[in-house]
Protein backbone atom coordinates (compact mmCIF):
# COMPACT_ATOMS: atom_id res chain seq x y z
CA UNK A 1 0.00 0.00 0.00
CA UNK A 2 1.56 3.48 -0.99
CA UNK A 3 1.06 6.49 1.74
CA UNK A 4 1.78 9.63 2.11
CA UNK A 5 4.09 10.42 4.94
CA UNK A 6 4.08 13.83 6.69
CA UNK A 7 6.63 15.26 9.00
CA UNK A 8 6.19 18.65 11.04
CA UNK A 9 8.28 20.56 13.34
CA UNK A 10 11.39 19.00 15.14
CA UNK A 11 10.08 15.61 13.69
CA UNK A 12 10.71 17.09 10.33
CA UNK A 13 14.22 18.26 11.29
CA UNK A 14 15.41 15.42 12.71
CA UNK A 15 14.21 12.73 10.07
CA UNK A 16 15.16 15.20 7.69
CA UNK A 17 12.16 15.21 4.89
CA UNK A 18 8.88 17.04 5.22
CA UNK A 19 7.32 14.19 3.15
CA UNK A 20 8.16 10.82 1.39
CA UNK A 21 5.64 8.08 -0.34
CA UNK A 22 6.41 5.06 1.22
CA UNK A 23 4.98 1.36 0.14
CA UNK A 24 3.95 -0.24 3.62
CA UNK A 25 1.92 -3.77 4.62
CA UNK A 26 1.26 -1.81 8.12
CA UNK A 27 -1.68 -2.22 9.14
CA UNK A 28 -2.01 0.17 12.21
CA UNK A 29 -0.26 3.48 12.74
CA UNK A 30 2.33 1.69 15.31
CA UNK A 31 3.20 -1.28 12.91
CA UNK A 32 4.18 2.06 10.39
CA UNK A 33 6.45 3.45 13.45
CA UNK A 34 8.04 0.32 13.91
CA UNK A 35 8.78 -0.24 10.13
CA UNK A 36 10.26 3.40 9.63
CA UNK A 37 12.42 2.74 13.12
CA UNK A 38 13.62 -0.29 11.81
CA UNK A 39 15.04 1.95 8.47
CA UNK A 40 17.79 4.32 9.77
CA UNK A 41 19.06 5.80 12.75
CA UNK A 42 17.24 9.22 12.00
CA UNK A 43 13.78 7.25 12.62
CA UNK A 44 14.46 5.82 15.38
CA UNK A 45 15.64 8.66 17.25
CA UNK A 46 12.97 11.05 15.96
CA UNK A 47 10.03 8.40 17.43
CA UNK A 48 12.42 6.79 20.53
CA UNK A 49 9.76 8.60 22.80
CA UNK A 50 6.15 8.35 21.19
CA UNK A 51 4.71 10.33 24.36
CA UNK A 52 6.20 13.34 22.83
CA UNK A 53 4.41 12.18 19.44
CA UNK A 54 0.96 13.15 17.69
CA UNK A 55 -0.31 11.47 14.69
CA UNK A 56 -3.06 12.14 11.70
CA UNK A 57 -4.39 10.28 9.47
CA UNK A 58 -6.06 11.65 6.74
CA UNK A 59 -5.85 15.13 8.68
CA UNK A 60 -7.65 13.77 11.70
CA UNK A 61 -5.97 13.19 15.13
CA UNK A 62 -6.05 9.63 16.19
CA UNK A 63 -4.18 6.78 18.24
CA UNK A 64 -1.49 4.96 17.51
CA UNK A 65 -3.32 1.71 17.34
CA UNK A 66 -5.57 3.07 14.49
CA UNK A 67 -6.00 1.11 11.33
CA UNK A 68 -4.89 2.46 8.51
CA UNK A 69 -6.41 0.64 5.73
CA UNK A 70 -7.08 2.76 3.10
CA UNK A 71 -5.43 5.85 4.37
CA UNK A 72 -3.71 7.94 1.81
CA UNK A 73 -1.70 10.79 4.33
CA UNK A 74 -0.67 10.61 7.51
CA UNK A 75 1.41 12.98 9.45
CA UNK A 76 3.72 12.80 12.24
CA UNK A 77 4.55 15.79 14.56
CA UNK A 78 4.55 16.93 18.50
CA UNK A 79 2.67 18.37 20.69
CA UNK A 80 0.66 21.15 19.01
CA UNK A 81 1.50 25.14 20.21
CA UNK A 82 -1.31 27.19 18.74
CA UNK A 83 -2.81 29.92 19.51
CA UNK B 1 -18.39 31.76 10.33
CA UNK B 2 -15.14 32.53 8.96
CA UNK B 3 -11.62 30.77 9.27
CA UNK B 4 -8.48 31.94 7.62
CA UNK B 5 -4.91 30.56 8.02
CA UNK B 6 -2.43 33.25 6.17
CA UNK B 7 0.82 34.39 6.59
CA UNK B 8 0.43 37.86 5.82
CA UNK B 9 -1.02 40.21 8.65
CA UNK B 10 -4.61 41.07 9.93
CA UNK B 11 -6.06 44.41 10.84
CA UNK B 12 -7.36 42.90 14.12
CA UNK B 13 -8.84 46.71 15.03
CA UNK B 14 -10.66 46.74 11.53
CA UNK B 15 -11.58 43.24 12.16
CA UNK B 16 -13.34 43.80 15.53
CA UNK B 17 -15.23 46.39 14.22
CA UNK B 18 -16.47 44.67 11.06
CA UNK B 19 -17.32 42.01 13.25
CA UNK B 20 -19.10 44.16 16.26
CA UNK B 21 -21.16 45.48 13.32
CA UNK B 22 -24.71 43.47 13.79
CA UNK B 23 -27.55 44.18 14.20
CA UNK B 24 -31.29 42.07 15.35
CA UNK B 25 -30.38 39.58 18.29
CA UNK B 26 -26.72 39.89 18.46
CA UNK B 27 -25.99 41.42 22.26
CA UNK B 28 -22.41 40.16 22.83
CA UNK B 29 -19.01 40.08 21.21
CA UNK B 30 -15.88 38.84 22.65
CA UNK B 31 -12.85 39.10 20.37
CA UNK B 32 -9.40 37.28 21.60
CA UNK B 33 -5.93 38.74 19.83
CA UNK B 34 -2.64 36.45 20.78
CA UNK B 35 0.90 38.91 20.55
CA UNK B 36 4.30 37.48 20.44
CA UNK B 37 6.17 38.37 23.17
CA UNK B 38 9.24 38.40 24.16
CA UNK B 39 10.81 35.57 25.94
CA UNK B 40 12.02 35.77 29.69
CA UNK B 41 15.11 36.87 29.92
CA UNK B 42 15.99 36.43 26.87
CA UNK B 43 15.05 38.90 23.92
CA UNK B 44 13.07 36.90 21.31
CA UNK B 45 14.43 37.98 18.34
CA UNK B 46 11.77 36.00 15.84
CA UNK B 47 9.23 33.56 16.17
CA UNK B 48 8.33 31.16 13.70
CA UNK B 49 5.27 29.41 13.29
CA UNK B 50 4.97 26.20 11.14
CA UNK B 51 1.53 24.35 10.18
CA UNK B 52 -0.11 21.52 8.54
CA UNK B 53 -2.15 23.19 5.34
CA UNK B 54 -5.19 21.41 4.99
CA UNK B 55 -5.55 19.79 8.09
CA UNK B 56 -4.89 23.23 9.97
CA UNK B 57 -8.25 24.39 8.16
CA UNK B 58 -10.32 21.49 8.51
CA UNK B 59 -9.52 21.47 12.33
CA UNK B 60 -10.31 25.16 13.15
CA UNK B 61 -13.65 24.41 11.09
CA UNK B 62 -14.46 21.80 13.21
CA UNK B 63 -13.83 23.68 16.05
CA UNK B 64 -15.79 26.49 15.30
CA UNK B 65 -18.82 24.06 14.14
CA UNK B 66 -18.54 22.72 17.47
CA UNK B 67 -18.47 25.99 19.42
CA UNK B 68 -21.73 27.30 17.03
CA UNK B 69 -23.62 24.42 18.45
CA UNK B 70 -22.65 24.45 21.85
CA UNK B 71 -23.22 27.58 22.43
CA UNK B 72 -26.31 28.58 19.56
CA UNK B 73 -23.40 31.35 18.27
CA UNK B 74 -24.13 33.97 15.85
CA UNK B 75 -21.25 34.37 14.11
CA UNK B 76 -17.55 32.99 14.91
CA UNK B 77 -14.33 34.41 13.04
CA UNK B 78 -10.83 32.13 12.99
CA UNK B 79 -7.67 34.10 11.48
CA UNK B 80 -4.45 32.41 12.24
CA UNK B 81 -0.99 33.49 11.27
CA UNK B 82 2.46 31.34 9.83
CA UNK B 83 5.44 32.17 9.16
CA UNK B 84 7.42 34.71 10.54
CA UNK B 85 7.04 36.92 13.38
CA UNK B 86 8.63 39.56 15.15
CA UNK B 87 7.75 40.47 18.88
CA UNK B 88 4.81 42.32 19.57
CA UNK B 89 3.62 41.32 15.70
CA UNK B 90 -0.66 39.55 16.16
CA UNK B 91 -0.43 35.84 15.67
CA UNK B 92 -4.17 35.25 15.63
CA UNK B 93 -7.51 35.90 16.73
CA UNK B 94 -10.79 34.63 17.71
CA UNK B 95 -14.20 36.16 17.40
CA UNK B 96 -17.69 34.73 18.59
CA UNK B 97 -21.00 36.85 18.87
CA UNK B 98 -24.19 35.77 20.92
CA UNK B 99 -27.64 36.88 22.16
CA UNK B 100 -25.36 36.88 26.12
CA UNK B 101 -22.22 37.22 26.98
CA UNK B 102 -21.90 33.92 28.89
CA UNK B 103 -22.05 32.39 25.43
CA UNK B 104 -19.44 34.67 23.84
CA UNK B 105 -16.97 34.09 26.37
CA UNK B 106 -17.46 30.22 26.95
CA UNK B 107 -17.11 29.84 23.30
CA UNK B 108 -13.85 32.64 22.80
CA UNK B 109 -12.61 30.10 25.98
CA UNK B 110 -13.38 27.33 24.63
CA UNK B 111 -12.11 27.79 20.97
CA UNK B 112 -8.59 29.23 22.43
CA UNK B 113 -8.52 26.40 24.24
CA UNK B 114 -9.17 23.76 21.51
CA UNK B 115 -6.74 25.97 19.28
CA UNK B 116 -3.92 25.81 21.82
CA UNK B 117 -3.62 22.67 21.67
CA UNK B 118 -5.46 20.62 18.93
CA UNK B 119 -4.91 22.81 15.55
CA UNK B 120 -1.60 21.78 14.27
CA UNK B 121 1.13 24.81 14.72
CA UNK B 122 4.09 24.56 16.17
CA UNK B 123 5.97 27.40 17.42
CA UNK B 124 9.14 27.94 17.25
CA UNK B 125 11.50 30.78 18.81
CA UNK B 126 14.75 32.26 17.77
CA UNK B 127 17.08 34.20 20.16
CA UNK B 128 20.72 35.26 20.18
CA UNK B 129 21.12 31.92 21.77
CA UNK B 130 19.68 29.94 19.01
CA UNK B 131 16.17 28.29 18.20
CA UNK B 132 13.91 26.12 20.09
CA UNK B 133 10.59 24.69 19.42
CA UNK B 134 8.00 25.78 22.42
CA UNK B 135 6.85 22.78 24.28
CA UNK B 136 3.29 22.17 24.34
CA UNK B 137 2.26 23.22 28.16
CA UNK B 138 0.84 20.54 30.27
CA UNK B 139 -1.49 23.19 31.94
CA UNK B 140 -2.51 23.65 28.17
CA UNK B 141 -3.81 19.91 27.86
CA UNK B 142 -5.27 20.16 30.82
CA UNK B 143 -7.35 23.37 29.92
CA UNK B 144 -9.27 20.85 27.59
CA UNK B 145 -10.94 18.68 30.31
CA UNK B 146 -13.03 21.87 31.43
CA UNK B 147 -15.22 21.42 28.06
CA UNK C 1 -6.08 51.35 33.62
CA UNK C 2 -8.57 53.67 31.59
CA UNK C 3 -12.15 54.09 32.63
CA UNK C 4 -14.49 55.90 30.64
CA UNK C 5 -18.26 56.80 31.06
CA UNK C 6 -19.43 59.14 28.12
CA UNK C 7 -22.66 59.83 26.08
CA UNK C 8 -20.85 60.00 22.65
CA UNK C 9 -20.24 56.69 20.26
CA UNK C 10 -16.97 55.01 20.97
CA UNK C 11 -15.07 53.51 18.12
CA UNK C 12 -15.00 49.78 19.03
CA UNK C 13 -12.40 48.83 16.07
CA UNK C 14 -10.45 51.96 16.84
CA UNK C 15 -9.92 51.13 20.75
CA UNK C 16 -9.01 47.35 20.07
CA UNK C 17 -6.94 48.03 18.02
CA UNK C 18 -4.64 50.34 20.15
CA UNK C 19 -5.37 48.20 23.50
CA UNK C 20 -3.51 45.81 21.49
CA UNK C 21 -0.33 47.51 20.58
CA UNK C 22 1.78 46.38 23.12
CA UNK C 23 5.38 44.65 22.91
CA UNK C 24 6.81 43.08 25.79
CA UNK C 25 5.33 40.49 28.15
CA UNK C 26 2.06 40.53 26.86
CA UNK C 27 0.76 37.83 25.16
CA UNK C 28 -3.01 37.92 25.01
CA UNK C 29 -5.72 40.40 24.82
CA UNK C 30 -9.50 39.88 25.36
CA UNK C 31 -12.48 42.33 24.48
CA UNK C 32 -16.04 42.60 25.29
CA UNK C 33 -18.66 44.83 23.02
CA UNK C 34 -21.75 44.78 24.18
CA UNK C 35 -24.70 46.22 21.41
CA UNK C 36 -27.89 47.62 21.60
CA UNK C 37 -30.63 44.29 20.88
CA UNK C 38 -33.80 44.58 19.27
CA UNK C 39 -36.12 43.28 22.04
CA UNK C 40 -37.78 40.05 21.03
CA UNK C 41 -41.07 40.35 19.07
CA UNK C 42 -41.72 44.19 19.67
CA UNK C 43 -38.94 45.87 17.71
CA UNK C 44 -37.09 48.03 20.03
CA UNK C 45 -37.03 52.29 19.14
CA UNK C 46 -34.46 53.25 21.28
CA UNK C 47 -33.13 52.65 24.68
CA UNK C 48 -31.85 54.79 27.45
CA UNK C 49 -29.44 54.16 29.96
CA UNK C 50 -29.64 56.67 33.24
CA UNK C 51 -26.29 56.51 35.22
CA UNK C 52 -24.87 57.95 39.27
CA UNK C 53 -22.45 60.62 37.95
CA UNK C 54 -19.58 60.40 40.42
CA UNK C 55 -20.19 56.89 41.64
CA UNK C 56 -19.80 55.23 38.37
CA UNK C 57 -16.66 56.28 37.75
CA UNK C 58 -15.86 55.42 41.29
CA UNK C 59 -17.67 51.92 40.81
CA UNK C 60 -16.08 50.96 37.91
CA UNK C 61 -12.76 51.81 38.78
CA UNK C 62 -12.83 49.91 42.24
CA UNK C 63 -13.79 46.68 39.66
CA UNK C 64 -10.82 47.48 37.40
CA UNK C 65 -8.42 47.39 40.45
CA UNK C 66 -9.65 44.36 42.29
CA UNK C 67 -9.71 42.56 38.18
CA UNK C 68 -5.98 44.13 37.89
CA UNK C 69 -4.69 42.79 41.12
CA UNK C 70 -6.95 39.35 40.98
CA UNK C 71 -5.24 38.31 37.80
CA UNK C 72 -2.30 40.62 37.17
CA UNK C 73 -3.40 41.93 34.21
CA UNK C 74 -0.99 44.54 31.96
CA UNK C 75 -3.71 46.98 31.22
CA UNK C 76 -7.45 47.14 31.79
CA UNK C 77 -10.37 49.06 29.56
CA UNK C 78 -13.91 50.31 30.40
CA UNK C 79 -15.74 52.21 28.08
CA UNK C 80 -19.24 52.70 29.09
CA UNK C 81 -22.23 55.11 27.68
CA UNK C 82 -24.92 56.56 28.44
CA UNK C 83 -28.06 58.42 27.13
CA UNK C 84 -30.16 57.69 24.27
CA UNK C 85 -28.93 54.62 22.05
CA UNK C 86 -30.62 52.73 19.17
CA UNK C 87 -30.46 49.00 18.36
CA UNK C 88 -27.47 48.06 16.57
CA UNK C 89 -25.09 50.81 18.59
CA UNK C 90 -22.04 49.64 20.76
CA UNK C 91 -23.80 50.44 24.47
CA UNK C 92 -19.81 49.53 26.30
CA UNK C 93 -16.49 47.78 26.25
CA UNK C 94 -14.36 45.85 28.46
CA UNK C 95 -10.46 45.57 27.41
CA UNK C 96 -7.79 43.42 29.45
CA UNK C 97 -4.19 42.44 28.89
CA UNK C 98 -1.86 39.68 30.52
CA UNK C 99 1.00 37.42 29.57
CA UNK C 100 -1.45 34.45 29.35
CA UNK C 101 -4.79 33.98 28.12
CA UNK C 102 -6.55 32.24 30.88
CA UNK C 103 -5.72 35.80 33.12
CA UNK C 104 -6.93 38.22 30.32
CA UNK C 105 -10.04 36.23 29.65
CA UNK C 106 -11.04 35.71 33.45
CA UNK C 107 -10.44 39.05 34.19
CA UNK C 108 -13.00 40.23 31.89
CA UNK C 109 -15.46 37.68 32.24
CA UNK C 110 -15.20 38.84 35.80
CA UNK C 111 -15.47 42.75 34.97
CA UNK C 112 -18.68 41.92 32.77
CA UNK C 113 -20.33 40.26 36.07
CA UNK C 114 -19.82 42.79 37.95
CA UNK C 115 -20.62 46.03 35.65
CA UNK C 116 -23.42 44.23 34.91
CA UNK C 117 -24.85 44.01 38.61
CA UNK C 118 -22.92 46.39 40.51
CA UNK C 119 -22.29 49.51 38.57
CA UNK C 120 -24.55 52.09 38.86
CA UNK C 121 -26.62 51.95 35.21
CA UNK C 122 -30.24 51.36 34.46
CA UNK C 123 -31.46 50.56 31.34
CA UNK C 124 -34.92 51.69 29.80
CA UNK C 125 -36.67 50.24 26.84
CA UNK C 126 -38.93 52.15 24.40
CA UNK C 127 -40.88 50.43 21.52
CA UNK C 128 -43.95 51.46 20.10
CA UNK C 129 -46.08 50.15 22.65
CA UNK C 130 -44.10 52.08 25.43
CA UNK C 131 -41.45 52.41 27.83
CA UNK C 132 -39.85 50.23 30.36
CA UNK C 133 -36.83 49.74 33.14
CA UNK C 134 -35.28 46.36 32.50
CA UNK C 135 -35.44 44.29 35.09
CA UNK C 136 -31.97 42.89 36.61
CA UNK C 137 -31.69 39.12 35.51
CA UNK C 138 -31.43 36.25 38.48
CA UNK C 139 -28.86 34.85 36.20
CA UNK C 140 -26.88 37.77 36.29
CA UNK C 141 -27.17 37.98 40.34
CA UNK C 142 -26.16 34.35 40.46
CA UNK C 143 -23.29 34.92 38.00
CA UNK C 144 -21.46 36.88 40.89
CA UNK C 145 -21.10 33.57 42.83
CA UNK C 146 -18.59 32.27 40.54
CA UNK C 147 -15.73 35.07 41.57
CA UNK D 1 -28.42 66.56 60.13
CA UNK D 2 -28.47 67.79 56.21
CA UNK D 3 -28.29 65.27 53.70
CA UNK D 4 -28.62 65.01 49.30
CA UNK D 5 -30.89 62.53 48.77
CA UNK D 6 -30.61 60.77 45.19
CA UNK D 7 -33.18 58.73 43.51
CA UNK D 8 -32.30 56.99 39.96
CA UNK D 9 -34.65 54.73 37.30
CA UNK D 10 -38.74 54.01 38.56
CA UNK D 11 -37.42 55.62 42.05
CA UNK D 12 -36.76 58.85 40.64
CA UNK D 13 -39.88 58.75 38.29
CA UNK D 14 -42.19 57.82 41.22
CA UNK D 15 -41.08 60.16 43.91
CA UNK D 16 -40.33 62.78 40.68
CA UNK D 17 -37.32 64.31 41.37
CA UNK D 18 -33.94 62.85 41.03
CA UNK D 19 -32.58 65.28 44.12
CA UNK D 20 -33.28 66.16 47.44
CA UNK D 21 -32.36 68.28 50.52
CA UNK D 22 -33.60 66.43 53.87
CA UNK D 23 -32.73 67.38 57.45
CA UNK D 24 -33.09 64.36 59.03
CA UNK D 25 -32.43 62.77 62.38
CA UNK D 26 -32.88 59.55 61.23
CA UNK D 27 -29.82 57.13 62.38
CA UNK D 28 -29.73 54.22 59.53
CA UNK D 29 -30.62 53.91 56.59
CA UNK D 30 -33.78 52.11 57.43
CA UNK D 31 -34.90 55.11 59.30
CA UNK D 32 -34.42 57.28 56.26
CA UNK D 33 -36.93 55.26 54.62
CA UNK D 34 -39.13 54.71 57.00
CA UNK D 35 -39.22 58.74 57.31
CA UNK D 36 -39.83 59.10 53.73
CA UNK D 37 -42.90 56.72 53.54
CA UNK D 38 -44.94 58.89 56.15
CA UNK D 39 -44.00 61.75 54.28
CA UNK D 40 -46.21 61.16 51.36
CA UNK D 41 -48.13 58.75 49.33
CA UNK D 42 -45.11 59.20 46.19
CA UNK D 43 -42.37 57.79 48.92
CA UNK D 44 -44.32 55.05 50.47
CA UNK D 45 -45.31 53.74 46.83
CA UNK D 46 -41.54 53.48 45.21
CA UNK D 47 -40.71 52.23 49.00
CA UNK D 48 -43.40 49.59 48.91
CA UNK D 49 -41.22 46.56 48.18
CA UNK D 50 -37.40 47.52 49.38
CA UNK D 51 -36.13 43.58 47.66
CA UNK D 52 -36.45 46.05 44.48
CA UNK D 53 -33.97 49.06 46.02
CA UNK D 54 -30.41 49.19 46.34
CA UNK D 55 -29.15 51.89 48.47
CA UNK D 56 -25.57 53.67 48.36
CA UNK D 57 -24.28 55.97 51.08
CA UNK D 58 -21.62 58.41 49.68
CA UNK D 59 -21.39 56.46 46.43
CA UNK D 60 -20.34 52.72 47.96
CA UNK D 61 -23.48 49.98 47.58
CA UNK D 62 -24.56 49.19 51.59
CA UNK D 63 -27.41 47.94 53.43
CA UNK D 64 -30.29 49.17 54.73
CA UNK D 65 -29.25 49.23 58.32
CA UNK D 66 -25.75 50.53 57.50
CA UNK D 67 -25.34 53.93 59.73
CA UNK D 68 -25.62 57.43 58.24
CA UNK D 69 -24.22 59.30 60.60
CA UNK D 70 -21.63 61.94 58.60
CA UNK D 71 -22.91 60.66 55.44
CA UNK D 72 -23.28 63.87 52.80
CA UNK D 73 -25.13 61.67 50.08
CA UNK D 74 -27.57 58.73 50.14
CA UNK D 75 -29.00 57.37 46.96
CA UNK D 76 -31.77 54.83 46.37
CA UNK D 77 -32.21 53.06 43.01
CA UNK D 78 -33.40 49.70 41.63
CA UNK D 79 -31.05 47.00 40.68
CA UNK D 80 -28.82 47.54 38.30
CA UNK D 81 -28.67 46.89 34.28
CA UNK D 82 -25.50 48.01 33.16
CA UNK D 83 -23.21 46.30 30.16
Amino acid sequence: MKLDVLYFAWLRERIGVPRETLDTSARTVAELVAELKARDDRYALAFSDLDAVRVAVDQDLCDFDTAIEGAREIAFFPPMTGG
Amino acid sequence: MDIRVQQAPFDFGAECDRFAAVRGDTGAVVTFCGIVRDTDGQALHRMEIEHYPGMTEKALAGMAQTATRRWNLHDCLIIHRYGPLRPGERIMMVATAARHRADAFAAADFLMDYLKSRAPFWKKESSATGSEWVAAKDDDEAALKRW
